[in-house]
């Protein structure tokens, strides 16, 4: 094996004399980026040059969640052809495996690289093409574009750091209070969400556990989409809010069971199976709905209006050797 | 261009259910709920699972009146989604803890909870409060509400998931 | 049947409060947007309710396209979901009939209009939803945004009249030359071609027979995209070339064999199973290559930079009987 | 913001050729062909059909040097994709036009062209000429050119797929 130094360097070449581009290289898969598209090209199973083409800011806003999220859990497919699947050291890189047709007519590829080397690489790839005024974060309303000519870049905004509460969002020590002053203003969609905090009465000594702050306003607060934190951690389930706005730019196929609870408004799903992705179902989720995404298939969210999502997830350590062995249960509950 | 958003959030006196729209699946697989819903045919303070992954569970509860006085090995936390909810809190003593600290899930406290008053809070729609391990905590609601729990599944949880849960 | 002014009365609503824009229904499909989305509702061959979302941005250039080019030949996919197919007379709009899984579960819809009836009800609705300062028809780096509540309308974009060369561009009586003075300056990513016209040297009397144009150069003059004109006719036979840049907006599906020439530059073409939607093969063409678009098949064109592409048809009006009675190949040459 | 673009044409001495990448589905069945590639390996004035629909073909000719005369029923279109060339007409008399009406695709006119001299154009990349029917004529090209010939299919007309498309 490579020491880590070797894994983490990237092929990249020098900038196009036109675009002002790098192209990347991973294993068998080369990335180019045009004014308008991400091109990605690879030797299939039998041997054969094959090509896909995806609209570049489609591109850039899923390899944004694939980066921050460190891979994330399970397959985190850009599109019907391209995608990552997370094996917590190491990830499987993929154009094809999980298209049905694709894969059935071997022209797929799928290589597995350690969590490093591909994360080095992807975010060189997404640092070199996102261009100054493209947040692939921002709803499409809230940022510029990220078409054309290289111009500048926009690293801070691709390199926020994943908020995550260790207990709970305002106790001491922990991750804090969203506010004006900390960069974190009301988004324009939720001006009209109460801003007020709790009322808290702790006795004298009492002042960090009893505890409570307003998770809704921390979400109006949310200058992300698609971007889930952590707020409250109950052993190994942590409660991932996020705010949706616009299309969750990737397709997520998790290995476990994942719970959604939409705490406003309302986000349609496009459910698919996993491995070959013919449709399965939609889910309509509005105000006070819960819904679980079942193991063996892949979502895509629609939120209309910026959204409050509850993700909750089961991050439990084990839950990864229980999937492996065919342990984990695909379906929430039986009834 | 200064437009104004309405940000639409649900109560038990007006709240509009989505659906599972089935291509090719069953739609029990989804586990479709909706707390208003789960709470305005629940009882006080039933804890009705309505997402569970494992020992970890999502419980609704109709908050109405005074609860009974739970208590947990573990930190739970209390998120209402409509009605304003006090919650009181005890440290309590040793004796009246749970004893197995692996113990999953609220349990009642036995007796009259005893130990020093740690103070209390009050929850309105959005607020998320902290239960903390050990503590004893008592829900009251002048009106009904609806609570969500983050916590463990135990010995109070209720499933009624084929009443709660889009069946077709 | 009813009368044509029966026909061609269209359902819709009046203005959302909040949105500004008009829902509409047509048979058994209802259509609304909001600032982000078209949301498609239909009841399904076994009765249930189903929805489909795309983004409005993409809805409305696939509608141009359906309105502009009278439901053009064949199938215009919208999606993988939602399309028309013209047959001349009338046309079908379908919701997943085209879609291998949505098909199979029975969970489509299919109708066939007059149509005058769908014709009036799409450039309504195209009317309606397409904003001040969104053009459906310019490339995404030439307009401004789709998305948002309603603001104003772009009609003079939208109705845009179909250029269509009798005989050929450039004669008396016949589609006249692309200039500045037209309003047809020549496009930014087509300042290098050359604007020379052709050394005519008639005899006296063969003013109008001795004949020719700059094809290149009345193309570089084209203010639109993915939107063929025809420049010269021989018979049936029609040279249609157009101006692609970005992402073809629909899925054609052809119900005849279609010949692409690429001109300059280059396209990509994903395509896929007509009836089912299944990946074929990729076409990737450059400048000088030509290829045929068997029936069978559906494509869709990605064009990195804006190039020139001759679409060639057979415009017969046999055609379309021999496709019916199943006479007419799949395939361009049998060898 | 002020970018330039530079538009890529192919020529007979600079040209890419791209290509069929099957995922499930015949090469062949998409004639894959490149009019470079064709007018490269031609004669001067071959009529390759590089594209077919029914009666309707387009043609690729190496234009190199004067071509026969010839004549045709219906219009035709020809565009120049690489070179200068030269396009002569003449009005051809009626005895030496295509007898039938109907008949499809340029034949070669007998003997020496008779009738008025109508003209010439001179054709360079990009430019479409009108052939008109029952006209004669001539192309005329000093170095090797290409030219696309939008017609119909004809006696002159040559197919050989198999040599100019992609067949795996
Ligand atoms: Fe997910
Ligand atoms: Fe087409």
């Amino acid at each position: 094996m490579n020491a880590p130094a070797d894994l983490a360097k990237v092929i990249t070449s020098q900038p196009d004399a036109d675009l002002g581009y790098r192209s990347f290289e991973l294993g068998g898969f080369k990335f180019r980026r045009d004014e308008y598209f991400a091109h990605i090209t690879w030797t299939t199973r039998d041997g054969r040059p094959l090509s896909h083409t995806m609209d570049v800011a489609n591109f850039l806003r899923a390899l944004m969640r694939d980066v921050a999220w460190g891979f994330f859990y399970g397959g985190v497919n850009f599109d019907h052809v391209i995608g990552t699947t997370n094996h917590y050291k190491t990830v499987d890189l993929y154009c094809g495996s999980y298209n049905g047709t694709m894969k059935a007519a071997g022209v797929d590829r799928l290589e597995n690289f350690p969590t490093e080397q591909i994360a080095a690489t992807f975010q060189q790839m997404l640092d070199d093409w996102t261009n100054e005024g493209f947040d692939p974060f921002a709803a499409p309303q809230e940022t510029g574009t990220a078409y054309g000519r290289k111009r500048g870049n926009n690293t801070a905004a691709i390199t926020r750091a994943r908020e995550l509460a260790k207990r709970c969002v305002g106790l001491k020590d922990d991750l804090a209070l969203r506010t004006d002053e900390r960069g974190a203003p009301v988004n324009r969609a939720f001006a009209d969400v109460p801003q007020d905090q709790p009322e808290l009465h702790p006795e004298p000594g009492f002042e960090n556990e009893v505890h409570a702050f307003n998770l809704f306003a921390f979400l109006s607060r949310s200058q992300v989409t698609w971007n889930p934190s952590f707020t409250s951690v109950v052993k190994y389930s942590y409660m991932c809010p996020t705010t949706e706005e616009h299309i969750l730019p990737i397709i997520h196929a998790n290995d476990r069971v994942e719970w959604f609870f939409q705490m406003c408004d309302e986000i349609h799903w496009d459910c698919a199976d996993k491995t070959t992705g013919k449709p399965l179902a939609r889910v309509i989720m509005k105000a006070g709905d819960m819904a679980a995404m079942p193991a063996y298939c892949r979502h895509q969210g629609y939120s209309p209006k910026r959204s409050m999502l509850l993700v909750w997830e089961n991050g439990s350590p084990n839950l990864v050797y229980e999937i492996q062995k065919g342990e984990s249960p695909e379906v929430p509950v039986q009834f | 261009m200064n437009v104004s958003y309405h940000t639409k959030f649900g109560s038990l006196s007006n709240y509009e259910k989505g659906r599972v729209e089935p291509i090719d699946d069953d739609v029990k697989h989804y586990a479709f709920s909706n707390c208003f819903e789960i709470a305005s045919k629940s009882k006080p303070y039933e804890k009705v699972v309505f997402g569970q992954n494992q020992i970890y569970v999502l419980e609704c509860l109709r908050a109405e009146g005074e609860s009974p006085w739970y208590t947990c090995a573990h930190d739970e936390f209390a998120l209402v989604m409509d009605g304003e909810v006090e919650v009181h809190l005890i440290q309590l003593e040793a004796p009246q803890q749970v004893s197995d600290a692996d113990k999953n899930g609220a349990v009642l406290v036995e007796g009259t909870p005893r130990g020093k008053k740690m103070g209390w809070m009050k929850l309105k729609r959005g607020h998320q409060g902290l239960l903390p391990k050990n503590t004893a905590y008592q829900f009251r609601s002048a009106k009904p509400g609806v609570v969500i729990l983050q916590t463990c599944k135990g010995d109070l949880s209720i499933e009624r998931w084929a009443d709660i849960c889009q069946v077709q």
